[in-house]
């Protein structure tokens, strides 16, 4: 393969040639695992500070403002203004703080999301290691975030923080139930967990078959990354800053940081689940062009989130914890069997698309009057109230 | 390679601290943990022995997934028991929970 | 010594160590802290037994969920003065001798047992033991009844914890 | 197949370096002057009044407990849609029939009300 | 193929209302019991089809209806449960489906249903009744759906102990129906009355269970399988068990596992020594007392060993002598028979003798088996199921009747005490008749009923085959059974009432009385189907096939045994001696007992139940308690060693009195201090073993597995 179709592999290629000719296999495949590992974290930081900038610009866009422009040109630099005022800050941690916690969970909280990277397909054969339970893994490295947030929260020994951690943890986990159920019918379509296969059965997106689907993990991971409108962890009118309220300096800025990068990481996942990864014209031969269209189509989905994120108003928590429990995990439930049922019974059948789309479509309108009907029994109850006893003229 | 034995051993003494942390522990919920520990020497066991013995049928790791059900069904309902409990007398000390001498 | 046999070594030590220390910390949060490393290392094992599967399971189930459950439970129910006071019973003593005995009787009885040296069979490099866990678990000849009962199990625990944390309402 | 975990031992390592890395930096470059005001518990400048500890409501655990029955149901749900070709018909049926369980699950949950906040 | 499918079906309708009545009708009592009642019915028309379809085969016992499932693979075999239909399940399926549903029926009265709320009524404790325009009347069970929750899994655990195929899945019924009776006999758990007795079947079965449990496992571990057509059917592992010797010596195989099998059966129906529990469970509501003692649980263990017979007759053949195993069960059968009689003679509580009078009837059957007589002893289960039921549920008819009119009068008397009823003939009739028609039958009248023809089959088989002790021992409790029966029918329902609550006691309503006519005709017909072919007279009138269909079960169908005209003679002596007896003494019993008197203190030894609870309570429960009191000087302290030392010091001072003066006063006075000290500080040392702390009693289960790991390890390594 030449150099201008795929200058990674050429590049790995040749180093590893190199290394091959001094060193024992051992160690030369380590040494390449470790070039990867660098490589493919590294990506996923260096995106983060872009990201930084364009979610100002964006952000500012929305609200009709300019947004960074002074530092360097168009405020490119903004960022790095940011970090140097991070790094001069001082550390404080307060004397009631359990240090340990205290100190790992930043860092917890970056790993957590940074080793999503680590099964994330580029382009054909650009990806870090191809595990055969990828989406599970992606899952369960969820966890070390829950785990980082409550390490936080409890270390900071302060009300407000170990409140905020217990509102963001019972939002995180109630939002992974859909979310896992969710990603099951991506799984089910591809017939595997791979994160390669994955993207290489969509042929046809699935958000093309499972529409509904694709929406409520949207949604549910809007609501993992802690973004409005589910950006109660810091609400700052009644928890003062969430979980992170005792952290300054380079520790918050980590805090800071995983959740620029935990959102881009959603875009990104969105993308390889229902977006068809890096699927496009001619990524095939060219992988540069597949990672092209992958940021592409990530882009999309941060700038959905984005989008959501200042348009909506924040939601209270009972009204977040109810969408979640009582719409998102029985819809994802149902979207599930149907996915199941359908795939089985018109098992390649030209009718297995239409059925797929039409399922959902019904099961959406269904969802849709039932809940209409709920609510209306709510406004219903919410509305009587006893009657008062009335003056009336002598 | 790695012998069998290796893993039964770190299992055993998995297992021996779990039982410790069992018996010994004064807080109802730390006993919990404790019987976290031995539920996981338990499946090193079964899955060490699947890789190593049985590893053309997939009973061993079948009974690991079932530990896992059984571990979770226990922790929840274990630990619904310790929070009525604290909420009835304000204490999860289980030397204090000695009701079942009446 | 292989660098399998290295890694091998070493997680033992970090599971054996931070279990050593979950028992015996006497702050309820830092032994769960604790309990995770232990899992994680357990997953670790795991890996090293070919069974990604149950590893990632591993950590979702056991660091996912019951190790959240147990800081939730944790924080539910310790009031300020459960740190200070010391963190064994009475017969400590006893069970500390009780244990160690019992984990050494296993260690001589699996030392001595036939199998104890048998090296690990090659695994068939193109087969997926999660697709043939999923098809067993489903099959009739397989684990169909465990399977369906497990979900009941799991039905029942949920059922039965929520009767028992909800705060108790008048009337039966 | 280890190997593809090798990757991923190496990159927590390194994931882990990453974030280490900054923090250390600024150990070294920051200012360091505490004070006792500066190490205390911070409230929007009030006062800390009583514990740390509160009562929390017994909800957040509700919430862990149905989380963790989901998990589990997980656990046992991605291999059977992994094998999704290997399997019959009734076979897939019968992962439905535990999905439904476990709906049950979570309307007895609904009906009694253990899924309101408050 | 399809007969097998509704097999499978039987026992599931029960469960499904357990569970719907828990999870979501508890409030309505209505649809309570109709999910109950309903769940009963489906259960009783599956088994109706199934037994139907059962007595159609020709040589069931050959070919039975059975079907399994793989439960589990374990490695390289699978472990298999499923259902097995043969003529002794066919049978049991039979009377267990037509009692449970007649209880459930009479529950719905005996609570009840349809009656105002009572003011003060709690949950947990008995209606008081309620207050309906100025009289009292009953008022409904505050705790209605939840009783029929619990008798719903009850009969759930009965069918699955009856249709299953191997020994496990019986047990898991076994264990459910011990359950079960726990939660029912303390159903009104705000009684402590209620409250101890059900703690006391709880632990008093559990002590058979554990027995059983190993009994189960040992087979497993012999045999490698649980299933009863692989080991009861191939007579050469029986042989082969039979032949190998067990570790206790002097016993084989087959005889160690029979003896631990049959010590379960022994808990679950109430044999001697373990008969305590029984009597204390008429703590709960009267149709538990039917289902516990008459229909199911009790009948479930003479069931077990009925169906384990080949196993537990092992090596003997008929006319052989009786094999170890069978000798104690025939000893004690025989005993429990006696002696539970004559307790059953002198008790005051209307249930109580029904109580005592199930254990010695169970003893009749355990006895029967003990002899071999293996129809037989089936043929009076069934009967005795259904005359007991009939004669549980009359009972609770009459105590309802006395409550009813307890309330009318409101005078404070026991409603369950005989003494105060009478004359209850006039005020009840339909409870009367059907009442005497149980009793006839549990007495066995002749010729009609159909105690006497199971009873008489017993007793011929004793006789016939050479068994004398055994045959006098049930010919005297059959005596005393007449008697007492005829005792309970005099005080209740004959003479003049005793109490204005007698005179104004009403009948019972339809759901009550309807199961009474029911069980009344079954206590009637359910003997003629085994009247054995040559009895004189009776004998071609009607095939009885019970004979032949039920001995199919075994490989060697037994032969009836030759008729003879003694053991006729006697059953019917005894029976109607005892009647008329009976008749006779308590014709005109006033408030005391007429056989007070003329029986001075053994009638008092009886009174007491031979003091068994107080031996009991002296034998184990205060050694327990007194063991509890020292424990906290568990690790080694100097009390203990001082102690010793002191008893030491004792004993040389011991030494010199005897060597002073000789062997006098002194010496035995010393001695016994010795020893009771002795004892003391024994009790002393081991003060705490109960101190309800978990870790505790953890740290001795974990000591005992490791001292099994130690043997293990001790056995291996040399």
């Amino acid at each position: 393969m030449s150099f201008f179709q795929d200058p990674v592999a050429a590049i790995s290629e040749l180093i590893s040639n190199f290394l091959n000719g001094l060193l024992p296999q051992v160690w030369a495949d380590l040494i390449m695992t470790l070039l990867g590992v660098v490589v493919v974290s590294s990506f996923g930081l260096i995106i983060v500070i872009f990201l930084i900038w364009v979610e100002r610009k964006i952000a500012a866009r929305f609200q009709d403002r300019l947004g960074p422009n002074r530092a360097g040109p168009y405020g490119l630099l903004q960022t790095f203004a940011d970090m140097v005022k991070l790094v001069t800050k001082e550390d404080v941690i307060p004397e009631k703080a359990d240090r340990l916690a205290f100190n790992i969970a930043p860092i917890l909280s970056v790993v957590a999301v940074l080793l999503i990277w680590a099964v994330v397909p580029f382009a054909p054969g650009w990806i870090g290691t191809d595990l055969n339970v990828g989406v599970l893994y992606i899952a369960a490295v969820g966890s070390f975030g829950i785990l980082s947030v409550l390490m936080a929260g409890w270390s900071s020994n302060n009300k407000y923080a170990l409140l905020g951690a217990f509102r963001a943890v019972a939002q995180l986990i109630s939002y992974e139930v859909p979310m896992l159920i969710t990603l099951m019918v991506p799984v089910l379509l591809a017939r595997g967990m791979g994160m390669m296969d994955m993207v290489e059965d969509q042929a046809l997106w699935f958000i093309v078959l499972a529409p509904v689907s694709g929406i409520i993990f949207l949604v549910s991971s809007i609501a993992e990354i802690g973004r409005t409108p589910f950006d109660l962890l810091e609400a700052e009118s009644e928890i003062v800053a969430g979980y992170h309220t005792e952290y300054t300096g380079m520790k918050f800025g980590m805090f800071f940081a995983a959740e620029f990068l935990h959102a881009f990481t959603v875009g990104v996942l969105f993308a390889i689940f229902f977006l068809g990864g890096w699927r496009g014209p001619g990524a095939q031969d060219f992988p540069l062009l597949g990672v092209i269209y992958l940021m592409l189509k990530a882009f999309f989905g941060y700038f959905i989130v984005m989008w959501v994120r200042s348009t909506l108003p924040r939601i209270r928590i009972d009204h977040m914890l109810a969408l979640n429990w009582k719409f998102l995990t029985p819809l994802s439930l149902a979207l599930l069997i149907l996915t199941a049922i359908v795939e089985k019974v018109f098992e390649g059948h030209a009718w297995r698309v239409p059925a797929l789309l039409i399922g959902n479509a019904v099961i959406l309108i269904l969802s849709y009057f039932i809940t209409r009907a709920a609510s209306r029994r709510a406004t219903k109850e919410r509305v009587t109230f006893k009657k008062r006893p009335m003056a009336k003229p002598a | 390679m790695i012998p069998l034995s290796w893993y039964l051993y770190l299992s055993a003494g998995l297992f021996g601290l779990g039982l410790y942390a069992v018996l010994a522990r004064k807080n109802a919920i730390a006993i919990l943990m404790g019987v976290e520990l031995m539920l996981n020497a338990v499946n090193i066991n079964i899955v060490a022995f699947w890789r190593y013995l049985t590893p053309q049928n997939m009973s061993g790791q079948a009974f690991a997934v079932m530990v896992f059900a059984v571990a979770a069904a226990e922790v929840a309902v274990g630990l619904a028991l310790v929070i009525s409990v604290y909420r009835r007398r304000k204490t999860v000390d289980a030397s204090e929970i000695n009701l079942m001498k009446w | 010594m292989t660098a399998e046999q290295g890694v091998f070594l070493f997680i033992s030590f970090v599971i054996l160590f931070s279990a050593y220390a979950m028992v015996t910390r006497s702050n309820l949060v830092h032994a769960a802290l604790f309990l995770v490393v232990t899992l994680f290392g357990v997953a670790v094992v795991f890996v090293l037994l070919d069974a990604g599967f149950l590893a990632v399971v591993q950590v979702l189930v056991y660091i996912g969920a019951i190790a959240i459950l147990m800081i939730f439970a944790v924080m539910l129910t310790q009031d300020n003065a459960a740190k200070e006071q010391e963190s064994l019973n009475t017969n400590y003593g006893w069970a500390l001798l009780l244990s160690a005995l019992f984990a050494f009787a296993l260690i001589v009885m699996l030392g001595q047992w036939q199998d104890a040296g048998a090296i690990a069979p090659a695994l068939g490099a193109e087969r997926d033991t999660v697709v043939e866990l999923g098809s067993a678990l489903v099959s009739p000849a397989g684990y169909v009844i465990p399977f369906e009962v497990a979900s009941v199990l799991l039905l029942a625990a949920l059922i039965g914890a929520l009767v028992v944390a909800r705060p108790q309402k008048k009337g039966m | 197949m280890q190997n593809t975990w090798l990757f991923i031992g190496v990159f927590i390592a390194i994931a882990g370096v990453f974030p280490l890395l900054p923090i250390v930096i600024a150990r070294f470059i920051a200012p360091h002057k505490p004070n006792p005001i500066k190490l205390e518990t911070y409230e929007c400048g009030m006062e800390t009044v009583g514990e740390t500890w509160v009562q929390f409501k017994v909800q957040y655990y509700i919430y862990a407990l149905v989380f963790l029955v989901f998990d589990i149901e997980t656990a046992f749900l991605f291999p059977w849609a992994v094998a999704f070709d290997a399997l019959p018909l009734f076979a897939v049926l019968e992962g439905v029939i535990f999905i439904l369980i476990l709906v049950g699950g979570l309307l007895y949950a609904w009906r009694k009300g253990a899924l309101e906040w408050s | 193929m399809t007969t097998e499918i509704l097999i499978w079906l039987i026992p599931l309708p029960p469960l499904l209302a357990f569970f719907l009545i828990l999870l979501f009708t508890r409030r309505n009592h209505a649809l309570s019991h109709t999910l109950g009642v309903g769940a009963a019915f489906l259960s009783w028309l599956l088994g109706m089809i199934v037994f139907l379809a059962a007595i159609g085969v020709e040589h069931l016992g050959e070919q039975p209806f059975t079907s399994s499932v793989g439960w589990l693979p374990l490695g390289s075999d699978v472990f298999s449960v499923g259902v097995l239909i043969d003529p002794l399940s066919a049978v049991t399926l039979f009377f267990v489906a037509w009692t449970v549903l007649m209880i459930f029926i009479y529950s719905i009265g005996y609570h009840n249903f349809g009656q105002p709320k009572g003011e003060h009524d709690v949950p947990g404790l008995p209606p008081h009744g309620a207050n309906q325009h100025g009289h009292g009347v009953p008022s409904v069970e505050p705790m209605y759906a939840r009783f029929f929750a619990f008798i719903a899994l009850f009969a759930f655990g009965m069918f699955t102990l009856v249709v299953s195929d191997n020994l496990l899945t019986l047990f898991v019924g076994w264990e459910i129906m011990g359950l079960c009776s726990y939660l029912l006999i303390g159903f009104w758990y705000a009684k402590p009355s209620a409250r101890a007795a059900a703690i006391k079947a709880f632990i008093t079965t559990r002590v058979g269970d554990v027995f059983m449990l190993l009994g189960i496992v040992a087979l497993y571990a012999a045999t490698g399988t649980l299933n009863f057509r692989q080991i009861l059917y191939s007579p050469e592992l029986l042989q082969q068990l039979a032949s190998t010797p067990s570790v206790i010596a002097g016993l084989s195989a087959a005889g160690l596992i029979g003896l631990l099998l049959f010590i379960g059966a022994v808990g679950k129906s109430a044999q001697w020594p373990l008969h305590v529990w029984l009597p204390d469970a008429m703590e709960g509501p009267t149709p538990v007392s039917a289902m516990i003692h008459a229909a199911t649980m009790v009948s479930a263990g003479v069931y077990m060993v009925l169906r384990m017979f080949p196993l537990l007759s092992a090596g003997w053949e008929h006319g052989a002598p009786l094999n170890t195993t069978m000798t104690v069960m025939a000893f004690i059968g025989a005993f429990t028979a006696l002696f539970a009689a004559t307790i059953a003679l002198t008790q005051k509580d209307i249930k109580r003798v029904l109580a005592y009078s199930t254990i010695s009837q169970l003893g009749y059957m355990i006895a029967a088996l003990g002899i071999g007589a293996y129809v037989a002893a089936a043929f009076h289960l069934v009967t005795h199921a259904f005359f007991k039921a009939l004669l549980f549920l009359g009972s609770g008819s009459v105590i309802h009747g006395m409550e009813h009119g307890v309330l009318h009068t409101g005078e404070h008397i026991d409603p369950q005490d005989m003494f105060n009823m009478g004359g209850l003939r006039n005020r009840m009739p339909i409870t009367f008749w059907t009442f005497l028609i149980g009793g006839l039958s549990l007495s066995g009248f002749p010729l009609i009923t159909a105690g006497f023809w199971s009873k008489d089959e017993i007793l011929a088989d004793a006789f016939g085959n050479g068994h004398l002790l055994v045959f006098i021992t049930l010919a005297v409790a059959a005596l005393l059974t007449a008697f007492y029966t005829m005792r309970q029918i005099t005080l209740t329902f004959l003479g003049a009432p005793r109490t204005q609550a007698a005179e104004h006691a009403s009948e019972s309503v339809r759901t009550m009385t309807a199961p009474l006519l029911v069980l009344a005709v079954f206590a009637i017909g359910a003997g003629w189907v085994g009247i054995p072919e040559h009895f004189p007279g009776l004998g071609g009138l009607l095939p009885g096939w019970f004979h032949e269909f039920v001995g199919g079960t075994l490989v060697a169908n037994p032969e009836a045994v030759a008729f003879s005209i003694e053991p006729l003679l006697v059953s019917v002596g005894v029976a109607l001696g005892g009647l008329t007896l009976g008749w006779l003494v308590y014709r005109k019993a006033a408030e005391a007992d007429p056989l007070r008197k003329p029986l001075g203190a053994i009638y008092g030894l009886l009174e007491n139940k031979y003091y068994f609870d107080e031996l009991y309570d002296s034998l184990f429960v205060q050694p327990a308690k007194r063991l509890a009191e020292g424990f906290s000087y568990m690790f080694l302290d100097r009390q203990v060693i001082d102690g010793a030392l002191h008893r030491v010091a004792q004993a040389g001072l011991l030494l010199g009195s005897i060597f002073r003066n000789y062997f006098d006063a002194p010496v035995v006075n010393g001695f016994g201090d010795l020893t009771g000290s002795l004892t003391q500080s024994f009790g002393r040392l081991l003060r705490k073993v109960q101190t309800g702390q978990v870790q505790q009693y953890l740290l001795f289960v974990a000591l005992l597995a490791f001292g099994g790991l130690f043997y293990y390890l001790l056995s291996v390594l040399q």
